[in-house]
């Protein structure tokens, strides 16, 4: 009823091109940024969010969607299954550690874009098999960069400025002369460089550079006798993927944990991310916030709900139960949910969008 | 040069113990085109569910059918509820779920025998061997070796049963192509159920060595991350592959940690099969023994 | 509807519930159940569950009752901050925190000054931390992983017939290749220096299941004793291993990571003889009579499986719970008996508390651990640690004392290094002398 | 039919081409040239080698043996990005479009090598970016309207039915405004309605964007018709060359295609 386009005419290829084309959209998106960014800090003030919900659940959501977001663009728009995410976001984190400890008065977002292109480099380097060896073989090859780098790291003393615990502690945020400490200016810091890193990669897969991603992982062969250059697309796919990936670490460490060990860029994190892109949405940005949500709440909803329902039916349940009963719902519902929508949940969106379009008649 | 041989043979042992889990990837993969993650997991469940119910009571000699029952009907089930409605899906999502269902078999196993730890005593003693350890002075675990020869036993009735008898031709038509083979009326799901019944077998079998070698506990599915570097050098296709890849990846890795280790800080098995995996397959990028991919246009 | 009217009289229930005790002390317990380390999650949680249940039982502490409540964090970095962030404020707010994984306690560090809970680290982490001045709300109770690595020195000395014996001997330290493996590596290298041993360092990638390279390395270096400084299945590997390798298992010495019947049954025979460090005597205590009786015999222990209790992660679970409420016990001195304290009152609980032998005879723990004095400059408060060695069906104690190493050297890589901590991250060290 | 740009010089001819696979013989010998501005066919029975022939110009496959002559240049092979970039385009026997991906994106991948901005500046969306983004949007737009697709430029090419999706696989070779065009079976799987709709666009294309064609087709009625020279493979070996009329007569050809032995 509400969600129609009819009646919205384009009168230019420009109109047409943006990223909302659809009036409603727009404005749906409009509220949710706005809302993001003022609605949240508003209903804080009120009493109403708490700190919790800021450091918790919203800032590693959004630090999480970025790392997917990255992933997408790698295995989602380029098709390269790769399992070394973690791997790329400890290159990030370490490295704008080093940029920030080294180089005095070195800006904080700078150092978060080197700390990123250090990773997007050491992706180009890891990514360079790709140009010869693809599906299952490349993914696992892919478990290469995430062990050698985790591994290096570790080794080289120097990553960690010699700390003898072995141990990077991230410095303070701080911004023309604001440091960045509550946990609601924590998340206004991350949201910030999420949705400027989301509108760029929007940007880049609408365009020519996304374009050529999405025909190498479609159809290599035709994408290459139509001009694309396969080793310098699969690379470029790579280099940016780790620079988002890179930029999603460098987050964890200053705006999330603090104090990271290099074992904190484990391979459990590298799946977890890979999860997002599946569940939300393989080729979609807004899949990798839905996934990101949804794999970061999960858990947190199940351990609630269990707790609940343990408490209301007066369950005694040995605590390990009740832990392992946690472990084999949440694979339970990603097997589900891959069942009932292998594309994602950005599919399901758009499947409602559709419906939503008719409504209220069936066709 | 007695060290280095020492170390040599170390390797390629351990190499058979890393091809025992790798053969269960190839088994499904080959037949389903499915790259098993949950692999590791069963291991863990086929290990604990047998010395579960050694604990409670039960001989070896009747746990160890009894939970290849087990196995068998997790197999089923596997196939039914997971593997059937995701059938013609990307192969990714067949991948993502079979990580799903790593998760779900994990907790199965620890809500039913719990978290602790236990012993396995398959009654073969670990020890190095006397005359070797005399004569050459070489170290050579005696368990090593059996698990050795039962890898090798293991792996020819395998080869066998693909050749010789009419499920394994099936199933090989199967691999080929899943439209075809359901077009001529091979029972695809039948096969499936075969299959992943088969690669439970190998998961108990890898189970029970592996839980007798470092104890039946959690850690038990990491020893897929050690099959990986195995599947990708010997191809994820082949029975051989996995064999000749699990040589040369365990005693490779040996020699690196030993000789190179030194030089780079060591604690290198971590990687090293990995990146040697990665530089033989952009010589051959379907790995030793897979199919050759051919892409045509 | 049903689901939503029972979830109302729950919290109608639990609502009464909290009035009916209205002196209540909050403790979360951030632990882990399930995965690679799950022994050991529930092995220590189940030990510090049941004290605080035994507690409760007894009266509370001056008649506040204890509460807490799990969440599961897999061991897992992301998963035990959220648990913390949830369960912080949750009861009137926790009085202190304790996530026994480095992952978590590191993600937390910087939180918990901020939110001022007192976070104990009981044989792990940042060994510096145990300089208060620098780090107020972390508290590496009894022995940080430094002075374990220096009491282990001293041992092998005492074995050998005296430090100047250690001359010329070699020592391996295989060590898991992670942040927590390397953290000894300064006291050892130090050490090895002033004694003149030769120490190889000898890394196990993780998780470690696969060591037949590193004991061909060791069969070949033939040294005198190894340090396994191992976690998780890295530990029956490393027994199993050197069975196998023909290398004697009384010459092992593991830090305590590796001292647990999780750690040794797993490797059967092969365990026999191994040796590792321990803060915990093991054997049996009144305290551990009386979680049997008052606890399990009433139907509230915490351990699926009974014989766990006296198990080494049990009572080290025990050991941190007495910590705990001693710690509370003595802010209640200060702050006013039998009120519930905040995390800023329990943080000069730890930093001042003085479990003595007296005190530990008390409460039916005495040689259970060593006394425990801290304060405002020392955060850990003890330093000392024993010996146990595993017998095939348990351990027994092979150091009648508790043994330290030398503090001094280790109080001083403590402050340099909390001091380059201080510098990084623009701390001004509190002044010890004006805390009260 | 009067052509409005006549047929010229050789643009591209091949000498003694030879091609196989493991011991495998696709191609033997061939030898034939194409003008521009005509209309080439090649044909042949199944397994002759034609599609190996296209793989053969835009650099799919690398010759053995022989020399390929370009516009004026002698080479061994060649490679797919440089023939791309020099103005050949292609459509495939089994349609290779980009089937994640709208007819819209599918057709202005056919523009990249138009294209100059790079990803920093399409990452920005602004300045020349986005100017360029848009003009080439009319250029796709155009071919759009020209092969009469409008309605579904936004609809993913995996949904769309067969005879569209080679339409708009024309589509996109067509975006890189090729001067010398391959159609691979541009006609295969068509009902006469839409084989004739397809005849008409080949024949525009080549009349009044004067692209040079190559091309595969089975139906003999359509290459009779449209093409100027035709050249028949068998077995990887021509077997014939000439106007369609010359080549129809031909003995070689009648045989090959009755199946007389050899």
């Amino acid at each position: 009823m509400f969600y129609r386009e009819a009646g919205q005419f384009k009168s230019s290829y420009a109109a047409d091109s943006q990223i909302f084309p659809i009036r409603q959209d727009r404005i749906g998106f409009g509220l949710i940024i706005a809302f993001a960014f003022l609605g949240v800090p508003l209903l804080a003030a009120l009493g109403i969010v708490s700190n919790y919900t800021f450091t918790a659940i919203l800032t590693p959501f959004l630090i999480f969607s970025l790392a997917a977001l990255g992933l997408n663009i790698l295995t989602g728009y380029a098709g390269q299954l790769s399992l070394g995410t973690a791997a790329f976001m400890a290159v990030g984190a370490f490295g704008a550690y080093n940029f920030m400890l080294r180089i005095d008065g070195m800006p904080i977002l700078l150092a978060f874009i080197l700390g990123g292109l250090c990773a997007a480099a050491v992706g180009i380097v890891f990514g360079l098999p790709s140009l010869r060896i693809r599906g299952f073989y490349l993914a696992a090859s892919t478990l290469a960069t995430q062990f050698f780098v985790v591994w290096f790291v570790t080794k080289v003393g120097w990553f960690t400025n010699y700390s003898t615990s072995g141990v990077i502690s991230a410095q303070k945020i701080r911004m023309f002369g604001y440091t960045f400490n509550s946990s609601m200016s924590k998340y206004l810091f991350v949201l910030g460089v999420v949705s400027v890193l989301t509108l760029l990669a929007k940007n880049m897969v609408r365009t020519n550079i996304g374009r050529s991603w999405m025909a190498i992982r479609d159809m290599d062969m035709a994408a290459e006798v139509i001009g694309f250059r396969p080793m310098r697309t699969k690379l470029m796919a790579f280099a940016v993927s780790s620079f988002y990936c890179g930029v999603a670490g460098a987050l964890f460490a200053y705006a999330y944990l603090g104090t990271v060990e290099p074992e904190g860029f484990n391979l459990d994190l590298s799946f977890r991310i890979l999860f997002m892109v599946i569940i939300g949405g393989a080729g979609s940005i807004l899949g990798s916030f839905l996934g990101s949500a949804f794999i970061v709440l999960l858990p947190i909803f199940l351990n609630i709900f269990l707790l609940f329902l343990e408490t209301s039916l007066h369950l005694e349940l040995p605590s390990g139960i009740s832990s392992s009963i946690e472990l084999m719902v949440f694979g339970g519902l990603i097997i589900f949910f891959l069942i009932v929508e292998p594309h994602g949940l950005a599919r399901l969106w758009q499947i409602g969008k559709e419906k939503l379009r008719l409504w209220p008649f069936p066709h | 040069m007695q060290f280095f041989f020492e170390v040599l043979i170390a390797g390629l042992l351990s190499g058979v113990m890393y091809s025992l889990v790798a053969l269960g990837f190839v088994l499904i993969y080959k037949a389903s085109g499915v790259f098993n993650f949950a692999q590791g997991s069963m291991v863990y469940f086929a290990a604990l569910t047998a010395v579960g119910l050694h604990d409670k009571g039960l001989s070896l000699w009747l746990s160890v059918p009894l939970t290849m029952v087990v196995m068998v009907v997790l197999a089923l089930l596997i196939e039914k509820i997971v593997l059937r409605p995701l059938v013609a899906q990307p192969e990714i999502s067949l991948f993502m779920a079979t990580i799903g269902l790593s998760f779900f078999i994990e907790g199965l196993a620890q809500a039913i025998w719990g978290a602790n730890v236990r012993a396995l005593d398959l009654g073969i003693e670990d020890v190095p061997l006397e005359w070797v350890l005399e004569k050459a002075n070489m170290a050579i675990s005696q368990f090593d070796l059996i698990a050795a020869g039962i890898a090798t036993v293991l792996v020819a009735t395998l080869a066998l049963f693909f050749s010789r008898t009419k499920i394994g031709r099936a199933l090989r038509a199967v691999a080929d192509d899943h439209q075809a083979a359901l077009s001529i009326g091979i029972p695809l799901q039948h096969i499936w159920g075969i299959v992943w019944s088969v690669a439970g077998f190998v998961a108990l079998v890898a189970g029970l060595l592996w839980g007798s070698r470092n104890g039946v506990q959690f850690a038990l599915t990491f020893v897929a991350l050690k099959a990986l570097p195995v599947l990708i050098l010997g191809g994820f296709t082949s029975v051989p592959g996995a064999i000749v890849g699990g040589l040369i990846i365990g005693a490779s890795e040996k020699l690196a940690e030993v000789f190179l280790g030194p030089y780079v800080g060591g604690g290198l098995e971590g990687w090293f099969p990995y990146v040697l995996a990665l530089l033989f397959l952009l010589i051959r990028p379907e790995g030793l023994f897979g199919e050759k991919i051919i892409r045509r246009i | 509807m049903k689901f939503i009217k029972q979830a109302l009289v729950v919290t109608a229930l639990a609502a009464a519930a909290c009035s009916a005790y209205a002196q209540e002390q909050f403790i979360p317990a951030i632990d882990y159940r399930v995965g690679p380390y799950a022994a050991g999650g529930s092995g220590f949680f189940g030990g510090a569950i049941d004290y605080m249940t035994l507690v409760n039982e007894k009266g509370g502490i001056n008649g506040v009752k204890l509460v807490w409540e799990e969440c599961e964090s897999e061991y897992n970095p992301t998963r035990g901050v959220e648990c913390y962030e949830r369960l912080k404020k949750k009861n009137g707010g926790a009085a202190l925190v304790e996530p026994l994984s480095t992952g978590i306690a590191y993600g937390i560090l910087d939180r918990v000054a901020q939110d001022k809970i007192p976070m104990t680290t009981l044989g792990y982490g940042r060994s510096d931390a145990a300089d208060g001045r620098v780090f107020p709300y972390v508290f590496p109770l009894i022995t940080s992983y430094w002075d374990q690595a220096a009491a282990m020195i001293k041992y092998l000395g005492d074995k050998a017939g005296g430090l100047d014996k250690l001359k010329g001997k070699k020592i391996v330290h295989l060590y898991h290749d992670s942040a927590f493996g390397k953290e000894p590596l300064p006291v050892l290298d130090a050490y090895a220096q002033k004694l003149g041993f030769e120490l190889i360092k000898i890394p196990v990638a993780h998780p470690g299941n696969e060591q037949q390279a590193q004991w061909l390395q060791i069969r070949q270096a033939k040294p005198d004793y190894v340090i396994l400084w191992g976690w998780g299945v890295m530990n029956a590997t490393a027994l199993k291993s050197a069975q196998r390798n023909g290398y004697p298992r009384e010459k092992i010495l593991g830090v305590w990571w590796a001292g647990s019947e999780e750690d040794v049954i797993p490797a059967g025979e092969a365990a026999k003889g191994y040796t590792t460090m321990t803060f915990n005597t093991p054997g049996n205590y009144p305290v551990l009579d009386e979680i049997r009786k008052k606890v399990y015999a009433a139907g509230k222990g915490n351990l699926e499986d009974k014989s766990r209790i006296g198990s080494v992660y049990h009572m080290r679970g025990v050991t941190a719970a007495i910590l705990w409420t001693e710690a509370i016990r003595k802010a209640q001195e200060k702050y006013g008996k039998g009120k519930v304290m905040t995390g800023e009152q329990v943080r000069w609980g730890f930093e001042n508390l003085n479990v003595d032998d007296a005190r530990l005879k008390a409460l039916g723990a005495f040689g259970m651990m060593p006394p425990v004095k801290t304060s405002c400059l020392d955060h850990e408060g003890s330093g000392a640690a024993k010996v146990q060695q595993w017998d095939g069906v348990k351990w027994k104690a092979v150091t009648p004392n508790w043994i330290t190493g030398d503090k001094a050297m280790i109080r001083k890589m403590v402050e340099e290094s909390a001091a380059k901590y201080a510098v990084e991250k623009k701390i001004t060290p509190r002044d010890c002398s004006k805390e009260g | 039919m009067d052509k409005v740009r006549k047929i010229g010089d050789v643009v591209l001819s091949f000498e003694n081409i030879s091609l196989s696979f493991g011991g495998v013989k696709a191609l033997t010998n061939i030898s034939f040239d194409v003008r521009e501005h005509e209309i080439r066919a090649i044909i042949g029975p199944n397994g002759a080698g034609k599609s190996s022939m296209l793989n053969v110009i835009n650099g799919v496959y690398h010759p053995q043996d022989g020399e390929i002559v370009f516009r004026g240049q002698h080479r061994r092979d060649m490679n797919t990005y440089e023939s791309a970039k020099s103005g050949i385009a292609r459509t495939f026997q089994n349609i290779a479009l980009f089937k994640g991906m709208s007819v819209l994106d599918n057709i202005m991948t056919g523009r990249n090598l138009k294209m100059k901005s790079n990803f920093l500046l399409d990452a920005l969306y602004w300045g020349p970016a986005r100017r360029e983004e848009i003009e080439h949007r009319k250029k796709a737009e155009e071919i759009i309207d020209f092969l009469e697709i409008q309605h579904i430029r936004k609809t993913p090419v995996g949904r769309l039915p067969y005879g569209l999706q080679k339409r708009v696989e024309l589509g996109r070779a067509l975006a890189a405004e090729p001067s010398i065009l391959l159609l691979d079976e541009p006609m295969a799987g068509m009902n006469v309605e839409e084989k004739q709709d397809m005849c008409r666009f080949i024949l525009d294309v080549n009349d009044q964007l004067g692209a040079t064609i190559v091309l595969i087709e089975h139906d003999m009625g359509v290459v009779m018709d449209i093409s100027d020279r035709v050249v028949v493979l068998d077995y990887g070996k021509k077997i014939a060359d000439g106007t369609p009329d010359e080549v129809r007569n031909n003995q070689n050809v009648i045989d090959a295609y009755l199946g007389v032995a050899h």
